[in-house]
């Protein structure tokens, strides 16, 4: 977290710079099918986050070293289009997008039904062409809905979210300003079914009473989250 | 990219298909599929557009850096154009290091708009020897059936014709300009399926045809580059014709370009 | 880090063994190993640390490089952490680029100490606007027998309290100084075993566990840093409880810190 | 094209700076044979162009993947050496050389008689040991006389040439400071007998009658570049 | 070597700025089996620098390319940690270390039994925690150690130990600032029961006397060497 | 490079004429090839040379730079030394990243030419502190038929040796002026094939044998470097034999390249 000089991002009525109460997420629009190439794919429109997802498989896993004899292996990929920030991105090597693809495959993995694939391959593409923060959850977030797109059986949907902490209140799904000020961030990946977590990172500066406390605004906006990803499975398919 | 396997009975397939002067999807020898531009569609990017063309669907997005001039040119500032074409779109791209594929989609756009003289590179000079703007042109595939070509070309002169220096942002001065581009260059390729050329090739022509030729015109029907891909011997009269071709579709898409603006 | 088979007959054992509340090793669930930290270990890091955890050993070095500040901070000077984990350390680790697993072992502990706050780096800045420190962890396995985590917190950690700043070797000024860390974040790490959570796992059982969770607190039980690992589902009740444990053992392993200054 | 300044290149005479009129070649010189240890060879010294190649096979083709079941593939690298150039080129990866060296192996693919060697490799090494413009031209046409050289059947050689614009006066084969300085630059790949193309590349500014100009120069050179590469195969035959 | 400037490194009795002789070693302590997890490894500490050597294997050797069906290839692999030296070293690519383990390999190979497992790996891994001097020396001294350690069967050990010329005065066993100013330094590798060698470098100025000189300090220190690793060997059984 | 299968056939052969003290290619133990050097040969290197030794062939090409001094050595330019062995060499040579045998190669030239202090780096500052030349030196195999050491270090001492500082186009001065190179060390290089020592290995001693000795020898026969690779044993007495070789013939082919000038 950034943390650092004094912008005032909540007032005293705990109306943030954006309009929205503590507890508020911003917009969000999912459709399906905008990757036509692709076995199923997701653009979420998540405030200014714009992502897309792209599954490709289950394939053949090659190399055969990949390859495991019990179950098909999630080849997840996140990445930052060069033009999706504020500064460009150059393209290539990058440890955060590797470490979100790693943390992103390992929650799919929890819910995806890999024994049915044994040897094979499933490739998740997740691509942020524009981020407003946050963006790791809204690329989990189209991966899960790609990936019912495809048909790929899964025991549930992960939804993901953060909440996070501004000028010392707690807050639902920060905004680009609010993370680059802000003295904490959340994010996790929940099954909406369940209440269980398949996702979890955090950084920054919360107490153990604020910590619970985002951790019950991300557990409630998942609910309305999973509403929406649902909606679009319904709406966008053909 | 994953090279798939050789397509023996697609290409058979689609040599009895132009045989009787059909395509695989039902278009005519020089016809092209629907086609779709829409700019300002990415948030973060100084200017960007979406082209749709039938199944095939591309981003270009343009940013800005501060440059130095070069020691031998302190008046002018800089255009990169790279295309990246990641294993989003499509199954046979692969991650990793660019591929000679990509590779040559990017320069060969890139020599497109460069050698059309679109942008004037002095007007990218901010202060002569010290600071000059680089436009730094994205081309970014996110669904490949065909044709990146002349989607990537027509994404990147929209993206480029409706950028906006952001000269507030980069404390040059207090109010943002549009990046000036004098000129509309704009490419058509042509891919020899079934043994004769057609215009604007889909996913499946492209893998069981041959040769590809790229041409980029600019306003006046002037040549400012030209391509030939992949295994394949062409002749004068085929060259010709395809030329012929070119100098009409390029005013149509002009049209189309101007008209998004 | 090479892949080793799927160990389906260690998990069977591992999770007989949960039933019985045993571990493999005869530790109960939140007993750690033996544990060993010694500091200034390195004659040429100017801060460093060894930590012994059972067959577990790592280094952290300290270094100092001078740095030029962001222009949006020039105040401030930086703090880098770099963690590597290279094949003499064990045999599945393999030379090579950073590999995924040590890319995230590297930012996780980064963040719990960076976000503890303990490093203020406005200490850093020399020249506001021209030259600053620029502090650099490195975290260097030599024998991997699980839990690496913490053994990286924890060397990291105890390198930076006792490091100095090389002011005379940069000449800077003509007295080195105590670096000032003024926290002492430490991580504890979880992983499911045989269904259960664990505390401290040792390479077998991280072999034959599940998901992980690593957990940063501060002086004041504050948290800085959370990471789940490794495909596994876990509940609010199962993290409550880890919390919980993690809340008392931190202290402990803060006192074993301040004791080794 | 560099194409800025105004720097006189030609006269009103139609003479260019360096003696030659506008269809005027570079004195072109081939060798064969001077690469011992390969299968093939060809050392061409064109102007101050001087370039080998070398030709190692047909051999198994490796690794497994590259390998087709019916047929050679030509693993074509071109390479500029780091001194032959007015600044040292860096050794490594180089985007131009990747293209050039894609677009070669399209153009020898073409005429080479590929079928005949299936899940074999040919391997043809371009190297430019110093350059002075079009040493694109000058490498296909080096690998063309070293596939000959090394007996691999060919339908036909290539003879590669480039014409371009120079103070709007086209003219056939652009020497350096005509390269720098020139407005277009039209490199193509021919083949003697028939007329037909493998190669083509341009960019630059041409009119449609400046195109057709340059286009017939470079035709009409072909035949003479021909005639010293065949020269080249029975002088330097061993 | 260095060699600006006018450092006094010795003076007139012959004593070195850290008090030893012109034949003395500085001083030398070696542990084994301080990598628990390795089949085998050693510390050693000599001097300032302070270098571990693990061993793994022998084992399966892949990927397959590198099998050699009559014999085990070695695995090599030298290198600093980025707090070894005064100036932090970046992680990655290096070609001096390269190099280093190229020679060390082909020390080591010329004594292990390679023979004995046909189509297997062993594993060497040196890493060079602490620098002083010499560490090529100390890394394969503490590779050979390590291997010993680990039950492989060599026809003798490898001493690794340089000599080199300060003040043009040939003396054993160059510290940081004989090596930094110094005007030779010649490491060898030697295999103390018959005199031969398996490693050789030298870089410098010798003349063919000094240069004999310093081949002679080698020898000697070897055995007194020796001793130390026989000695760690034997203590350091587990 | 990519490791040929172990040739037994070959290595007993060499056995059998070592043994009637014979060469593959008649040669005596201490016998070179045919050796031809040749200066002044690249239009675009300030200096450069082609040396021929049998079927070897290499080129050595001289570039300048400029540099900042490094700030420990404010009067000092630099030399580099780089070796390139490209697949247009042999059968055997790969396109990637330098191989181990590329960067030894480089590195023992390197070593040689620089510990001679045959060139003053002193000579090599512009500026104090400020502007410095850096020596470029490149070696470039097109030919490779066993002992490129020799044939690299032969060209590149000669290509330094001929090399004109580019004043004027660097515009340091209104004149260029020949580099200034006081010595010229020379290597030597021996194979063990066959169970002895020969001089000069071509492509099949190489093939074949086993480990290798390179000296190289200043003005005054003393000893700038030594280099023992691959696998392999040898003697005190061994060395001491090829030792005098190298005194004698690198004195021959020291007068071959002040010839060549």
């Amino acid at each position: 977290m950034g943390g650092y000089g004094d912008v005032q991002m909540i007032d005293e009525n705990g109306i943030r710079a954006d309009g929205r109460k503590a507890g508020d997420l911003r917009p969000i629009e999912i459709e399906t099918g905008v990757i036509p190439v692709a076995d199923g794919s997701a653009r979420v429109i998540w405030g200014n986050n714009h992502a897309v997802a792209a599954i490709y498989g289950p394939m053949e896993a090659h190399p055969r070293k990949i390859q495991r004899q019990d179950r098909a292996v999630l080849d997840v990929r996140y990445n930052m289009a060069p033009f999706s920030t504020s500064d460009r991105i150059r393209p290539g090597f990058n440890r955060r997008s590797r470490e979100i693809s790693k943390v992103t495959a390992e929650a799919l993995e929890s819910v995806v039904l890999v024994e049915m694939y044994p040897r094979s391959k499933i490739r998740v593409e997740i691509e942020i062409l524009a981020a407003e923060a946050g963006t790791r959850c809204v690329g989990i977030t189209a991966a899960s809905v790609a990936l019912a797109h495809a048909g790929i059986p899964m025991t549930d949907m992960v939804v993901s979210v953060a909440s996070g902490k501004i000028n010392d209140v707690v807050v639902c799904d920060l905004n680009k300003e609010e993370d680059n000020y802000g003295e904490a961030d959340l994010p996790m990946g929940i099954l909406p079914n369940s209440g269980e977590l398949v996702f979890l990172q955090m950084d920054g500066d919360l107490t153990q009473e604020e910590f619970q406390e985002a951790w019950d605004y991300n557990m409630e906006a998942a609910h309305d989250i999973h509403r929406i990803m649902v909606d679009a499975l319904k709406g966008g398919e053909s | 990219m994953a090279i798939p396997l050789v397509p023996q009975l697609l290409r058979n397939h689609l040599s009895e298909l132009a045989e009787q002067n059909q395509r695989i999807d039902g278009r005519g020898q020089w016809e092209s599929r629907e086609i779709d531009l829409q700019t300002n569609v990415l948030p973060n990017a100084e200017g960007s557009a979406m082209v749709t063309m039938g199944d095939t669907i591309v981003y270009a997005g343009v940013k800005f850096q501060i440059m130095t001039p070069y020691p031998d040119r302190p008046n002018q500032g800089g255009l990169m154009c790279s295309a990246e074409v990641r294993p989003v779109a499509g199954r046979n791209w692969e991650a990793g290091p660019p591929s000679p594929e990509s590779i040559e989609l990017g320069r060969v756009v890139d020599r497109g708009i460069r050698e059309s003289g679109c942008i004037d590179v002095d007007d990218l000079c901010i202060i002569p020897g010290e600071k000059a703007w680089q436009v730094i042109l994205d081309l970014f595939a996110v669904s490949d059936d065909g044709n990146l070509f002349d989607a990537f070309a027509l994404a990147g002169i929209a993206a480029l014709r409706t950028a906006v220096v952001p000269e507030v942002k980069f404390e040059v001065s207090d109010t943002d300009r549009p990046l000036p581009v004098s000129k509309t260059p704009i490419m058509c390729s042509y891919h020899k399926v079934g043994g004769r050329y057609v215009y604007d090739a889909d996913g499946r022509e492209e893998l069981g045809g041959d040769e590809r030729i790229h041409i980029t015109l600019g306003d006046n029907d002037n040549v400012h580059s030209l391509q030939k891909g992949l295994k394949g011997i062409f002749t004068a009269s085929e060259f010709a014709e395809i030329m012929e071709h070119a100098k009409s579709r390029c005013g149509e898409l002009r049209d189309l370009v101007h008209g998004s603006e």
